[in-house]
């Protein structure tokens, strides 16, 4: 049982002091030393942090993207008589989504520089342009859906279906949570203007807005394109 | 927050820099408004090219998939590039290896479990031929 | 109006479960009387139910993690005895009960006892070790512990109030899809992990944001403690990995509630695919739960040796290597489905190079010990009681990851005793071992020895009896998840487990006397220096508790054992530190967020659970509210200011140099 | 002796003890193989274990050595602080553990082929065509090339190699038979393969090795190994004692019941098996109508008349 005092037993002079005991030879020592990684000068500022840790969450939220994805591949053929995606797909109107969702990502980057400026005008214009093109997105997709759904084509005809209706919807939900907190955002920009806080959250939309692009990508290429080439 | 903080934390920012910062200023080529023009562009350029290739019969049929996956990489690139303004500069490592570890695992989960699921499949096939005698 | 939900849900008819949850719910009832007799209602909801600072969500989770412990023992205890009783007859659990049993022993075990519990700790020791004043989001990490709190909170009402799954701690489709698991158990299953899921998943983003981007001046990231290390791989692995875990329930969810066929038996469902992908989070989360436990016995090690870690690059080199490779392996949970020789083959070796990261990480403990002064205090004998069956569990684990021979022992209980001899020398023997070590800097005084040594040999003594049995056992072919049997040449191995958990009882008990016993001696035990163990790393160099903003001044970190050296320049000077003047320091504010979110995400999770749709909706708006309130407030931080400061740090620099001078007279 | 020890009484269980210690714990376990995989199985088992217990067992006795000798009251042992690297030894600690990994790894590799369990087993005789339905709870065996079935009962020829076919009719199952060597998954919609074989005559123990709900701890049934002629005649006792299973007595069969005690089918519909591969015969309903989430078990789901002529019955030796 050791208690303050006796514990103390170890010797004074062993690794004490400023010596490095790892680096032997590597004379270094001194605070200011630029040696291994960032964080030299302590803590990072809190814009840097919080960006970092939604970039850190992103990350998280594209892997729970690639699950549907291997599942929606290793489905994909599992279509259980019913119909396939050349069947189902129209190109078409993948395309306009396409467009829609580049252009909205565009927008928010638009809205980015206006928020540089520190013009309200323009950022809160361009963040509307950029809601509005997102809701047109979801408004295609919702259509799609419901026009898959009403040709007996729904997520429960079969395991192929299942994966794509996830798979797309889960994209879906996130262009309609990121609506939801751009709307609230604008609200809030609104009446409490420019404020460092309301600066990292519009920061971390902007990145939540290009990540769900990235997706999308995925998505038009590997589900679409792929689905209803030959 | 106060104003000492904000102004300490400009100080701290010149350091480290946070994902989707743009740190390429407005007097590089690729900066502000410019850079995201560019990228949009490019952006539209890439999806025109995924649709031709995928609709038409330009490529060769069987490598349409490998011309549409190349593509579509090419375009997540120019969003990472170009909107979210990923480079690599020093500040940027950290950013850029978080990313890196994400693809990492993105990769293993997905090939991983086609090659695992392949297999299985492929073995258990309702009324799979009898490969057995193939093996080693 | 209540969907599914009416009096059937209550098992009135089950004396064991409604006795259970009786004395449950008394108990419950008892200590909220107590509180409010007390009024104590004030204290704790402003200092911890409101409290955003680290140290006090790091308390709040392992609080939770040992009462859920207790529930996953009391479970452990009824399997162990069931399976004696029911040899050639039906024990007291039929088997509707005994499925429950396991499946909510092994859920609650690793998502509500093993993870809070480490969870707690890195959230009580990280921002101490890296010298800093909390994580880098406060606030949401109390919205973390609070979500984790709603799904063990579900899972407990599901004794009461429905059933439980009994599919198994993993809910393998089809068992678990409509057809097979009609009724409630898998859904509160779900909805409790998901829920809490969302907790661990922000815990992970938290946290990596905090050691990535938040360490004191000068600390480079060869320069942080080993725990902060192992932290980091270990929520590296939860940020990959829980994802998978949330989109493969989400299919499962489907499947359920929306008809989908993601893994059923109809419409082209594949149901390996569910396997396939809740491994691929599985094995990564078992070494979630054991990185940060080798990094706090690599902590010990060092300390109660009186020397560094030995091989401190080396050590980093093994976390990272683990953290990776651990996504390459998932495949050995399920050699025996078919995949083929290439897979199994390719996934074996996999599985097995853990074993050299795992290896070097023992072989530099022990040099560790090579030349040091060796002192055998409770939290270095779980260290040795680890380090020692650890090995042994590794290598049967090793044993398993060679396809033909996990032909042979897949799913027996021999696989039980493997995973038990690592989680329990590992995770659970590192919990108790953080525990202890920890304890004196959250409370300031220190646990009691004598008492924590019984605690250690009974529990060591209880869990060999228990699994060692289990190992021959499942040799002669028992498979696990039996609720009867009929093999006598099983019985007397079961007859010695049942003996073991008995000593383990005994062990569970010391434990908890120690508890009771510390907290009435506490004034013997008072940590006054903050220093009780000779420690090494930063979080020794403030007070026994902590301050809530942990350091007056962020310290100057000169190499990878700051306090260490802060220690010994002490001593030469005699005297603990030079600096005089302060700052004010911003702390953040307290918050109900994480509260109001949990209280929402209840009614969410138990409206989904019994088809309530409109008590869903509700909870949603709720949880939705709470977020814009609290993204409407003005006021985040609060300051305190320099002459408090200097108070509060007087006092610590006072205790250190009464504590000096007291050496020198010793001396 | 049968290694199915059904008949002692608890009271006997001390026996058991002794004379299972004295066996080294293994007789009737996966140590005592009774066929060609089996055997495999077990030699790939014990070379790994001695691998690692050749650089395990030094490691823990080095841990408590050192423990021990460094205890801070021996004032023998040289307290050394500084000694916190050591490339050489650094070295050392990564190279041990890979050498042996490397040498597993070849045991995993070769191993993972030559017993995979889809691979025959080489034999002058023509392996025996089995099929095995996994039913909630019980298992249905087929014998195509002979046009009968039974069920939680499987009769073999000792010394030849068995080439089992595997589904379910429900949920995952593990077909396992722990003397004879490797388990395999069967599931719905799929088919699974193994070959196994037993070289002696003898009573082998068979189970459910992946957990299938409520009635799992009975889904277990017994293996006869038994001569050429022994096997014949067995199975024209089966056909001459009735059962048909058909479509429609496959459906009744296929409901959830427990501890279903051994019985045969002496004419078995042709492609009944290939049927339930590929769900042309639907999967088992699951529990019937359910309250708050019980099951309602129907006990009795007799598969067919004419109980099979067998010396022991397990219903009467592995009930109550
Ligand atoms: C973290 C994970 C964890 C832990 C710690 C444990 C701990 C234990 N488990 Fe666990 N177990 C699992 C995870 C875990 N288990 C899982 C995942 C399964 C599979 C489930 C499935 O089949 O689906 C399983 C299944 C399982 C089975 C089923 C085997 C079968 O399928 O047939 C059995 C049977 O005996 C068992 C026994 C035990 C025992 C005796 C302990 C004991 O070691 C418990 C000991 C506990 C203590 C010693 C705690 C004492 C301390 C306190 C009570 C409070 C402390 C208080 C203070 C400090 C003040 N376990
Ligand atoms: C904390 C938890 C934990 C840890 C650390 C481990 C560690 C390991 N586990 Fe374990 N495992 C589980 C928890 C854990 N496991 C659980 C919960 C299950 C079952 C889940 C279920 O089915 O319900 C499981 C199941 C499981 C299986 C599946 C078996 C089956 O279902 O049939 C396999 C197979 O490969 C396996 C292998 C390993 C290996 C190789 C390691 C290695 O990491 C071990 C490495 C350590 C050492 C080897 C010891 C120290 C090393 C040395 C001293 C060096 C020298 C030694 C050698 C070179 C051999 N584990
Ligand atoms: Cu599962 Cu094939
Ligand atoms: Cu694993």
């Amino acid at each position: 049982m050791s208690d303050a005092t006796g514990a103390f037993t170890s010797d004074i002079a062993a690794g004490g002091a400023t010596r490095d005991v790892y680096r032997p030879g590597h004379g270094h020592g001194s605070a200011h030393g630029w040696a291994t990684g960032h964080g030299q000068g302590g803590p990072a500022s809190k814009f840097v942090t919080v960006a970092y840790g939604f970039w850190i969450f992103l990350l998280s939220d594209i892997i729970m993207f690639s699950a549907f994805f291997a599942a929606y591949a290793v489905l994909a053929r599992a279509t259980a008589g019913g119909p396939t995606g050349r069947e189902l797909f129209d190109l078409t109107r993948v395309a306009v989504q396409t467009g829609l969702l580049l252009t909205s990502s565009f927008t928010g980057g638009l809205a980015t520089l206006a928020i540089h400026r520190r013009s309200m005008a323009g950022t809160q214009f361009w963040l509307l342009v950029t809601g509005l093109l997102g809701a047109a997105f979801l408004f295609l997709e919702v259509q799609e859906f419901a026009a898959m759904a009403a040709e007996q084509a729904g997520p429960s005809r079969s395991a192929f279906l299942s994966a794509f209706f996830a798979l797309v919807g889960c994209h879906g939900t996130h262009v309609s949570l990121g609506l939801l907190w751009l709307g609230t955002m604008m609200a809030q920009l609104w009446v409490k203007g420019f404020r460092p806080e309301i600066l990292r959250r519009l920061h971390c939309f902007g990145l939540f807005w290009h990540a769900l692009d990235i997706i999308w990508v995925a998505i038009f290429t590997l589900v679409y394109l792929l689905g209803a080439s030959p | 927050m106060t104003d000492i903080d904000s102004r300490i934390d400009e100080d701290l920012d010149r350091r480290d820099s946070a994902p989707g910062e743009e740190t390429i200023t407005e007097h590089e080529p690729a900066g502000g408004l410019t850079g995201y023009l560019l990228g949009f562009g490019l952006a539209i350029l890439l999806t025109i090219a995924s649709f031709l290739a995928a609709q038409t019969d330009l490529i060769y049929q069987p490598a349409v998939i490998s011309a549409l996956v190349v593509l579509a990489i090419a375009q997540m690139g120019v969003h990472l590039v170009f909107f979210l303004h990923l480079t690599t500069g020093s500040d940027n490592t950290n950013n850029v290896l978080a990313l890196a570890f994400g693809v990492l695992i993105v990769a293993l989960v997905v090939l991983g479990s086609i090659w695992i699921m392949g297999h299985l499949n492929q073995n258990m096939a309702p009324m799979s031929a009898h490969q057995a005698e193939m093996m080693p | 109006m209540l969907g599914k939900l009416d009096w059937s849900a209550i098992p009135f008819d089950q004396p064991i479960p409604l006795g259970a949850a009786l004395i449950v719910f008394l108990a419950a009832a008892a200590v909220l009387g107590w509180i409010t007799v007390k009024g104590y209602w004030p204290y704790l909801w402003h200092e911890w139910i409101t409290s955003v600072d680290h140290k006090r969500i790091g308390v709040m989770y392992i609080v939770l993690a040992m009462l859920m412990l207790l529930r996953g023992f009391v479970d452990a205890i009824m399997m162990r005895t069931q399976q004696v009783l029911a040899i050639h007859g039906p024990g007291y659990l039929p088997p509707e009960h005994y499925d429950q049993i396991f499946s909510a022993h092994g859920t609650i075990m690793i998502f509500f006892a093993a993870m809070p519990f480490v969870i707690g700790l890195m959230n009580f020791v990280v921002p101490l070790q890296l010298g800093i004043r909390d994580v880098a989001f406060p606030t949401l990490n109390s919205v973390s512990f609070w979500l984790t709190a709603t799904g063990a909170l579900l899972v407990n009402i599901s004794l009461v109030v429905g059933e439980f799954a009994r599919t198994g701690w993993l809910p393998y489709a089809p068992l678990s899809e409509t057809t097979y698991s009609p009724g409630v158990g898998v859904d509160y299953y779900l909805w409790s992990i998901q829920i809490s899921g969302v907790g661990t998943l922000l815990t992970g983003v938290n946290l990596v944001t905090t050691i990535l981007k938040m360490r004191a001046p000068g600390m480079g990231y060869l320069r942080m403690p080993m725990f902060c290390w192992t932290s980091l791989a270990s929520n590296l692995l939860i940020v990959a990995a829980f994802p998978i875990l949330t989109a493969t329930l989400a299919m499962l969810t489907l499947d359920r509630y929306l008809g989908f066929h993601f893994f059923t038996n109809e419409a082209g469902g594949n149901q390996m695919m569910f396997v396939n992908l809740i491994w691929a989070w599985g094995h990564p989360e078992v070494y979630i739960l054991v990185l940060p436990a080798f990094g706090l016995y690599s902590e010990i090690f060092s300390t109660f040796s009186s020397k560094p870690l030995f091989g401190y690059r080396s050590m980093v080199a093994a976390t990272l290597f683990i953290c990776v490779v651990s996504f390459m392996v998932w495949l050995h949970h399920f050699f025996t489905m078919g995949a083929g020789a290439d897979v199994n083959a390719a996934f074996g070796i996999a599985t097995s190079v853990i074993a050299v990261g795992t290896g070097v990480k023992v072989y530099n403990w022990l040099f560790t010990m090579y030349g040091g002064r060796v002192r055998f205090d409770t939290p270095m004998l779980w260290a040795l009681g680890f380090v020692t069956t650890f090995t042994i569990g590794g290598m049967t684990g090793v044993l398993l990851a060679v396809p033909p021979a996990d032909f042979m022992l897949h799913n027996s209980l021999f696989l039980v005793a493997h995973f038990h001899n690592v989680i329990i020398s590992g995770v659970l023997f590192g919990a108790f071992a953080g525990f202890t070590y920890w304890f004196p800097k959250a409370f300031g005084f220190r646990l009691h020895e004598g008492w924590g040594k019984a605690a250690f040999w009974f529990t060591l003594a209880g869990y060999m009896l228990v699994f060692v049995p289990l190992y021959i056992v499942g040799l002669l072919g028992m498979t696990r998840r039996l609720q009867h049997i009929d093999m006598d040449m099983w019985a007397p191995y079961l007859v010695v487990a049942a003996f073991g958990i008995l000593v383990m009882i005994v062990g569970a008990a010391c434990q908890i006397t120690q508890l009771v016993v510390s907290i009435r001696r506490r004034d013997e035990l008072r940590d006054e220096t903050g220093d009780p163990w000779d420690g090494r790393s930063l979080e020794w160099s403030t007070s026994s508790p902590p301050p809530v903003f942990n350091y007056a001044r962020l310290p100057q970190v000169e190499n990878e054992e700051p306090y260490w050296t802060i220690k010994q320049r002490a001593l030469e000077e005699q005297s603990p530190d030079d600096e005089e003047s302060y700052e004010p320091i911003e702390m953040p504010r307290n918050s109900p967020t994480g509260f109001v979110t949990a209280f929402f995400s209840t009614l969410v999770g138990f409206a989904l659970i019994w088809h309530i749709w409109w008590l869903a909706i509700v909870g949603f708006i709720g949880a939705y509210a709470t977020f814009v309130v609290f993204a409407w407030r003005d006021h985040g931080d609060y300051e305190i200011p320099a002459d408090e400061v200097a108070r509060i740090d007087g006092d610590r620099k006072a205790a250190q140099l009464a504590w000096l001078r007291r050496r020198e007279r010793v001396a | 002796m049968p290694v199915l020890p059904c008949k002692s009484r608890p009271a006997r269980s001390f026996f058991w003890v002794l004379a299972a210690a004295s066996l080294s714990g293994c007789a009737g376990g996966v140590l005592d193989p009774q066929g060609p995989i089996g055997a495999g199985n077990r030699t790939i088992l014990l070379n790994s274990l001695a691998v690692m217990l050749v650089i395990v067992i030094p490691t823990l006795v080095a841990l408590l050595a050192f423990a021990w000798r460094f205890r801070a009251s021996n004032s023998k042992a040289r307290y050394d602080p500084e000694f916190t690297y050591s490339g050489r030894i650094e070295l050392i600690v990564w190279s041990i553990p890979t050498l042996t990994i490397l040498f597993l790894g070849g045991l995993i590799y070769y191993g993972s082929y030559h017993l995979d369990p889809r691979r025959p087993i080489a034999s002058s005789q023509p392996p025996l065509e089995i099929q095995v339905v996994a039913l909630d709870w019980k298992w249905l065996f087929l014998y195509p090339e002979q046009g009968v079935g039974t069920v939680n009962q499987l009769v073999i020829p000792a010394g030849v190699p068995v080439h089992f076919k595997l589904t379910s009719a429900s949920v995952m199952n593990t077909f396992f038979v722990p003397q004879l060597g490797s388990m395999i998954y069967v599931m719905n919609g799929m088919q699974t393969e193994l070959h196994l074989q037993a070289d002696r005559e003898g009573d082998y123990f068979g189970q459910s090795a992946h957990f299938s709900g409520d009635g799992f701890s009975d889904m277990n049934f017994r293996v006869r190994a038994v001569s050429a002629d022994a096997f014949s005649s067995w199975i024209s006792t089966v056909r001459g004692g009735g059962g048909v299973l058909n479509a429609s007595a496959y459906r009744d069969l296929a409901r959830q019941s427990i501890k279903v005690p051994p019985a045969s089918f002496g004419h078995v519909q042709p492609g009944l098996f290939e049927a339930v591969v590929r769900q042309t015969l639907p999967p088992g309903p699951g529990p019937t109508e359910t309250a708050a989430g019980e099951p309602h078990v129907s006990l009795k789901a007799q598969p067919a008349a004419g109980a099979p002529a067998m010396a022991h019955q397990p219903q009467s030796e592995e009930g109550e």
